[in-house]
């Protein structure tokens, strides 16, 4: 067995450290909750935290005062409404200042992709008409050397750790994503470290000759945390928790309330596992 | 507006069906265009082909999803890819017939805002999600269409920022602007549908819903709205529309424990 | 069942035109050898013939008189040496002249992507120092709007047909390719036409959820054809010819024998099965 | 050269094998450098990591392959990805410790030519099957190692055409180009290793295999070589070497039907 294989509290105190550019990744699938707790729990401050869809476990971390900066491009809780957190944050700098970097779906992949390909910049047909560049000095324009075409380029995202959760990794330490994949694999390659947490640890990965496979030499930390991503889904594992999804839009709501949550919730308990027994899920 | 055995947000969701044809490859929006295009699926366009932000291709839900991403979109698709791949080949990449998108606002020409209330980008009134894949959307697929509900706070003379471009400044602007596709072609309301002009590309009223007056649609339009020389008049919902509605609408609500609306 | 399934005769009367820019991809693995020689026995001419590593089905296209120009990154038959019809061609002008494109595999691979992705142009990390670009106006700079970096960037492909060979597709088109998956998705996403060979079409693909299943819609026509990649091969199917491959040396050194060859096995014979049977292939 | 009981190539192989560590991740080309890299995770380095550019990641062959995307390859890996993605995030991704190519042509600063013999290139005497994915592995990979026989046709002054960068004109140069990694940290041979001098780049011989003397080694150089101060003396096969490499060989031909060796 890799020693590569350890407890999350131990991931997280080894490779995140304050000040960083951490992306928690997962495509509504997958989304690594257990990993923002322990981030929260362990009290990260001023981390520019990267993600296509900032959600409730991105507004749990905002809230409690981990971020100073989001880069994103679509942010909000699935099917319920907005992020209370995050737009306290924004709209009143509570509990502390966040900068944005907003972007659109099709580049922030294309960042994620020129960072795992070790290009500087993504090139994408987007943007035409809209006001987003006006308010962001990383998406400029580049000319087509062939076409005279001018199209947008935005800088690559190179994270210092990515951090996304999977099905199952083997005792090598390799890990199998299935279903919705999203971005995960480009955001593990584009990262300077990565961390796995995943729903099992298991003799073989069973993974089809095409499935998405991240090797053990890519990743550095897995973590076998069941039910990690919950209120998010595990393909194969548990179903989302839409009911708690809705929870949160009334939980969230009040800066007072959100606090008393969080600290019974996720401060209070030592790791996932006596979270899931407090909240009483499963 | 009376009361006919359903409701305007029932009316608007099966007009927009109507309007899929089968085979179409549909790039779908989660919410309103995610239950038409299922419908339309569901109905006279078994084959429609839908296609989730998610990297589903081909999706079939029983129900409909609650986020762009749900199991279900994945469970009975005919592949599944990943997120940069759904935007480089296959939207970006040409492959889309109708981009399918909801927005908080739309001006005349059909741009869309879904980033910020207010005119303060630093300090907005209200912070919407943002973008998400609409502006690739709306200027990668071959046409677009909108579904919104048409009041004087969504239907505005000035959007408070320009998220997704439409017809932009109207005329040819669009297209020298380098968008492809022929941007949107149909705005699908509570109150009837919306098309350009073909020549200034401005949003004229083309079709009411059944029961709805022109100046019911004008008063719910921030701007003063140019009305078609023919307003054709959109057939009430069949028996089988409105059941395989409301159907759906049950089953989703039994599978995700919410109410059994979409509004 | 849909009526894009039909012979591989019929496919390429109607869809591979003379003068047109072809690509026929697989990367070692499913080869499209079948179709190549139905475009050798409909006497296609002057294509531009596109091709990560052209082998011996292009070796038999160019010394049959189908190419004008070939754009490529490695020509060679693999494990055994030269491509003798090739090497005449370019070498002698034999049977025709035959202008070359020659690029690396990354940008090749770029330039696919670049067309499957809408995009005019591909960047990469490449050709440094190297004579390529010397002598391939077609290998660009581009500069990076972030970082003043200096890449290489080359054009899109997109063919006006792209033919692949795959293991199976259902009755309506839909086609699985399984194992080495190569450059084929992209091939065929970035060109205009597509035409699919494959091993067997069968109810149901029984394809993993994330498997490299290209839909009908993308295709203009499915062919079943078995053994339609021999001498290459078909993951789960049948095994690399490594004789043949062998023989084909010997076939191919001399113009005479060349065309004598041909003549008897691909000209004289009406469909791959026939030409299967006639060279005493299973 | 004495017959000391093992062929020229098998010691080259067998040297370069022994370079290469466990845990080590190294794009493999086909022929020698396959063979090597083989015979590594055969004896000392079960745990190397063999990428081929046809997508195999952590490949595990039984048997040699003959080409670079054969079944074999696939059947064992731990994945199989698309070709884009193995150069793209995998090689120019900077996940590769080692780069290990073959060539026709080496010049004394290790860049190497895989495209044509003679010095026109619209008029080559013999053209070559070109570069395949060597460029992007030699300006990408962490360091690159070179395994060629030597001789005054493969070791010359000036290469026929630069296919794929070494340490360029030598200093710094290589480093200015752009091209990143270390460039060639070793040049293995059927004489000996050759390594760049640490300032001028310049390939100086610093092993030999047994009984193979500088001069010997000096008269397959086709410019003025330059020896290390101590020349190191490569041990010879063990046992277990020559036995594991001769039954991967005699595997090889049983399955491919061909002779028992590489040559």
């Amino acid at each position: 067995m890799t020693d590569k294989i350890m407890p999350l509290a131990d991931a997280v105190r080894r490779l995140v450290k304050d000040g960083q550019t951490v992306a928690l990744e997962g495509f509504t699938h997958l989304i690594p909750t257990a990993a923002g707790h322990e981030i929260i729990r362990q009290k990260r401050r001023d981390l520019t935290l990267v993600r296509m869809t900032p959600d409730i476990v991105y507004d749990q971390m905002i809230g409690m005062g981990c971020a100073k900066k989001v880069i994103f491009s679509w942010g909000g809780n699935p099917g319920v409404g907005s992020l209370h957190r995050f737009r306290d944050a924004i709209q009143n700098g509570w509990p502390n200042a966040v900068a944005i970097s907003e972007h659109s779906h099709a580049d922030m992949a294309g960042r994620y992709q020129a960072g795992a390909s070790g290009l500087p910049f993504s090139v994408l047909r987007g943007y035409v008409g809209s006001d987003l560049p006006k308010h962001n000095p990383e998406i400029k324009t580049i000319t087509c050397p062939f076409t005279g075409e001018v199209l947008a380029a935005t800088p690559a995202i190179n994270p210092d750790v990515t951090v996304i959760h999977a099905q199952k990794a083997d005792r090598k330490g390799n890990v199998l994503v299935h279903g919705i994949v999203g971005i995960q694999k480009e955001a593990v390659l584009a990262a300077k470290a990565a961390i796995v947490t995943v729903e099992e640890i298991v003799d073989d990965l069973e993974a089809p000759m095409n499935a998405c496979v991240l090797p053990h030499w890519v990743l550095d930390a897995i973590c076998e945390v069941p039910m990690g991503a919950h209120p998010s889904y595990a393909h194969g594992y548990y179903e989302r928790d839409n009911a708690f999804c809705k929870e949160w839009d009334g939980i969230s709501k009040e800066r007072e309330r959100f606090l008393e949550w969080m600290k019974a919730h996720v401060l209070g308990t030592p790791n996932h596992a006596q979270f899931l027994a407090y909240a009483g899920i499963r | 507006m009376s009361h006919p055995g359903y409701t305007p947000s029932e009316i608007m969701t099966i007009e927009a069906a109507r309007r899929l044809s089968n085979g179409t490859v549909c790039f779908v929006g989660i919410g309103l265009p995610s239950a038409a295009a299922n419908l339309a699926r569901l109905t006279h366009a078994p084959e429609v082909v839908l296609i989730y932000e998610s990297g589903t291709i081909g999706a079939k839900p029983d129900v409909l999803p609650l986020s762009i991403g749900d199991g279900e979109l994945a469970e009975y698709a005919d592949t599944v890819v990943s997120v940069p791949e759904i935007f480089r080949y296959w939207l970006q990449g040409g492959r889309v017939d109708v981009g399918f998108l909801g927005a908080a606002q739309i001006d005349k020409f059909g741009n869309i805002n879904s980033t910020i209330i207010g005119d303060d980008y630093a300090k907005p009134k209200v912070r919407l999600p943002g973008a998400g894949g609409a502006p690739e959307i709306a200027s990668n697929a071959k046409e677009t269409w909108i579904i919104i509900k048409q009041s004087p706070r969504t239907f505005v003379e000035k959007l408070d920022f320009l998220t997704s471009v439409g017809h932009y400044e109207g005329g040819d602007s669009r297209q020298r602007s380098g968008a492809r596709g022929a941007g949107p072609t149909a705005v699908i309301t509570d109150h009837g549908v919306l098309v350009p002009d073909p020549v200034t590309k401005e949003l004229v009223l083309a079709a009411l819903h059944p029961g709805v007056t022109e100046e019911q649609a004008r008063a719910m339009t921030g701007w003063p709205l140019k009305v078609a020389n023919q307003v054709a008049a959109i057939a009430p919902p069949t028996q089988l529309e409105l059941v395989t509605l409301r159907d759906l609408h049950v089953r989703t609500a039994r599978a995700h424990g919410t109410s059994s609306t979409n509004e």
